[in-house]
């Protein structure tokens, strides 16, 4: 069998960070994530129900409340996992969605907080996806803090970051200290190249470990039903990936 | 009888508050050329809980002062042009807010009440940017949690397309509620349909669990395929090639004036 | 599968809060008697907003501690009767509200806040005999301008009758959204149904709109019949000579035991 | 044509307090509020639509967001009128759902406030309805107060009472006084009579007027059209109207 692609290895490890979750959003436009859901549904199946909301989406969505129903749903603790990205990400966890610059004239203008303001305090297993893992995204401070990663004493937060995923690694957040600690480096990074691409410090050891690749069973999964399962909502992304397998079939 | 768009497009006054839908929850697009031709400007935009190619177009024409919303983007076209341009230039009074906080502004218009409370938020720049919203401590505590209480959020016209409506006035929203929220809380609701069909959509329980009553619609127009190049939930899809188009030409202010204009032509 | 009644009654533990609907939302009636006899007490109800034949019952068979309610009646049939006696006995702990208090407070658990503002309500004796409650300066007015807070209510477990299920947990529950308002504040729902389809309520739009998602529903029994002798919305009407018979007979204690014994041979 | 029944008179009463409403609602179980409803919406057909709601009913529903609706109906101020009864009604107009005697372990207990302490506030029109006129029920003061006539200045109140209807008579209620002004007595009453039965102090003239009786347009509109449409809800009352009216037929 082909070896788990980069983007297979990244679904693969946001499946394992879903592991015992109930229910799990995601927002439009996040064909990995979704992936990565449908995978640990697939895998739970027969042990636990995992459901899966794709936000925007007719076909993966169990709602019928209108768009208020996901934050209801959080806030109400039934929302166990959710993702978030982030324009600027900072060592602190602090998610900045808005821009770049001093407020509001930003010299960078993104789109805005989207929920990000309510259910980073409210879903328990927020996880941080940015495939981008530059200087650039990962600050030292962000310019304009949408969501924070940690809160005072007395501020009511069941919710938080527990992850932050990379293209280039994989963080576990710590609530305490604060701060991100290294978990594992892909396959192909090194330490000295992800100190000069993070522009916060992080815990690590001297010998990270590299992230695991999927086992054969959960990569014929993921390239057989998953796949299948993702195409219908996110076609193009679902193309490409195909076209990266047929690429990468070794020469018989 | 259905409305001409144009007559419908009469209700919006200068500096008058409008609520506006998400991307996917039924955006009036035909509605968009009317109120600019129509020119009432110094509009105060809300979008539920965040605005696209609309809001964008509205910026584009000069019609907009301020935006309230939790993002403006056109999704996987990528950046709004118009409102990216009016924020880098200072031309819009900004209120940052987050999904939430907009249905909760909204909920507590619908409920006559003059705020309620908000988890999340303490912390954020959104906040602190807010000068609107205020924080307490929750009085159910037994001292500190600090809370926020968003005040109610009260549009003066909301405007959203749908499947269909009855000849009674009544508009068949399906599980879309968000559409019903704006209705209950804006003083008047200007809707766009597909279709308008004969009989009542409440003689029947199945369609009048989706059915904003008449009594929140102030008028209604006919216009099949209103919502494009947005899609309609259970009707047809986003024409996102068409979305792409719009975002390449609207990043000048030349680019935008063309596209409109060949809008124009396209429609008349 | 739909679950058999009994099994499902045992989800209810002594000491509980239960959230029970107003006799036309679909009161599920059939699940009183395995209430009973499976006899977990100290109960406290919730009408959502006000109670009837089965919060009579459940009082009348001594498993009732507290009452939160609008009202208890039986309509057209009168004061109810069991509710009456243990009022005039001290036997309940009463929480006299007014209806919109209430879905305020499930409102509360909805969206996750610890309460909610009301209007209304200030110089009134149900305000001045809760509490539970309390009153602020509105944060947002000049000085003055009093209001109530409701704080959040959030049943351990909604119980109520619907039309119809589908086989994946989904239930279709119209436009009585009370019943939803019931299953999102509360930890867990049970619901009876007059039948079970075996496509899923989602699949489509029309059916969509008045769906309780399966998310929000911990079991679901099959009842025909099973509010009787209310109505169920759309399906049969209110027995009124029924909720009259009952009445009459519950006036004293025995006239209830006898009345009950009566049900349970028929039902048997 | 037969005169008009005191029934009728009273539904006339109450049509006229309609007079330019748009959206009206009415209890369960409440006939007259309801005949004088459709009453009102027949007289203003072509001049102004009149939407009415009965609660509970299938029929006469046109709210779809559940028992919430018409509460929030209110708050928004799309409701103009609604009707309030009650067990005890006092001079200032407050009044009491809740029971006789020292609350909570009442000695009689009514069903409770519904949602009087809510719409007695935020409805601009509310008409106090309750054909029982004796001291029983007009007390000087009520024993529970589930919904108050009148609210201290700084209290948040758009709403309140306007009128109270008994079958002996119309008040009007000044919210300054404040007290109730008799404004007439239906027929075959008179003063004397009306102050025994009567536990609060008014305001009156010495000549006090006779309540109107409707015109014969009216009449017929409400003994034709109101008359069967009010028969879908509420089958019994109209076939005791029927009755009545049958009885009442002038000998030929």
């Amino acid at each position: 069998m082909t070896p788990a692609l980069p983007r297979e290895i990244l679904i693969c490890t946001i499946a394992r960070l879903l592991e015992g979750v109930r229910t799990v959003a995601v927002g439009a436009a996040s064909p990995m994530p979704a992936a990565a859901s449908m995978l640990r549904r697939a895998l739970d199946e027969g042990a636990r129900q995992v459901r899966l909301s794709i936000l925007g989406s007719v076909e993966h969505n169990f709602f019928t409340n209108g768009s208020t129903e996901l934050f209801d749903c959080a806030g109400q603790g039934r929302l166990d996992a959710f993702f978030l990205g982030g324009g600027q990400i900072d060592g602190q966890a602090n998610v900045n969605l808005v821009g770049v610059g001093d407020y509001p004239q930003s010299r960078v203008r993104w789109p805005g907080s989207f929920g990000s303001a309510y259910l980073y305090f409210t879903v328990p297993r927020v996880i941080l996806f940015r495939e981008e893992h530059t200087p650039r995204v990962l600050v030292e401070k962000v310019d304009f803090i949408s969501a924070p990663g940690i809160s005072p004493p007395g501020v009511y937060r069941p919710g938080g970051p527990v992850a932050l995923l990379t293209s280039k690694a994989l963080f576990s957040f710590d609530r305490e200290r604060p701060g991100f600690t290294l978990e594992s480096l892909h396959p192909g990074h090194d330490l000295a190249e992800l100190h000069a691409a993070t522009g916060f410090a992080f815990a690590h050891t001297d010998d990270p470990p590299v992230t695991p690749g999927p086992d054969t069973a959960t990569l014929s999964l993921l390239r057989g039903r998953v796949l299948d399962e993702l195409e219908e909502t996110y076609p193009a992304f679902a193309t490409d990936w195909r076209r990266d397998l047929a690429a990468a079939q070794p020469v018989t | 009888m259905p409305s001409d768009l144009r007559s419908m497009a009469q209700h919006i006054k200068s500096g008058m508050r409008l609520a506006l839908p998400v991307d996917y929850a039924g955006v009036s697009m035909a509605m968009t050329r009317p109120m600019i031709d129509h020119g009432a400007g110094d509009l105060h935009l809300i979008c539920v809980p965040t605005g696209g190619l609309q809001v964008d177009q509205l910026i584009g024409a000069g019609l907009v002062t301020s935006v309230e919303t939790s993002a403006v983007s056109l999704g996987e076209a990528g950046g709004a042009p118009r409102f990216n341009q009016a924020v880098k230039d200072g031309a819009l009074r900004l209120r940052d807010a987050t999904c939430p906080a907009i249905h909760a502004g909204l909920m507590a218009a619908q409920k006559g009440s003059p705020f309620v409370p908000m988890r999340g938020l303490i912390g954020t720049d959104v906040l602190r940017h807010r000068d609107d919203w205020r924080v307490i401590d929750n009085p159910f505590a037994d001292g500190g949690d600090p809370i926020v209480l968003i005040p109610a959020i009260r549009p003066d016209i909301a405007i959203f397309h749908a499947p269909m409506a009855d000849r009674f006035g009544n508009v068949w929203i399906g599980r879309r509620r968000e559409l019903a929220a704006m209705a209950y809380a804006s003083t008047q609701t200007l809707v766009t349909v597909e279709r308008i069909v004969d009989h009542s959509l409440l003689a029947d329980e199945m369609t009048a669990a989706g059915t904003l009553p008449a009594l929140y619609v102030t008028d209604i127009g006919l216009a099949p395929g209103g919502a494009w190049p947005y899609g309609l939930w259970g009707e047809y899809p986003t024409d996102t090639d068409e979305l792409a188009r719009y975002a390449r030409a609207a990043r000048s202010a030349e680019g935008f004036a063309e596209y409109m204009a060949s809008q124009a032509k396209v429609q008349a």
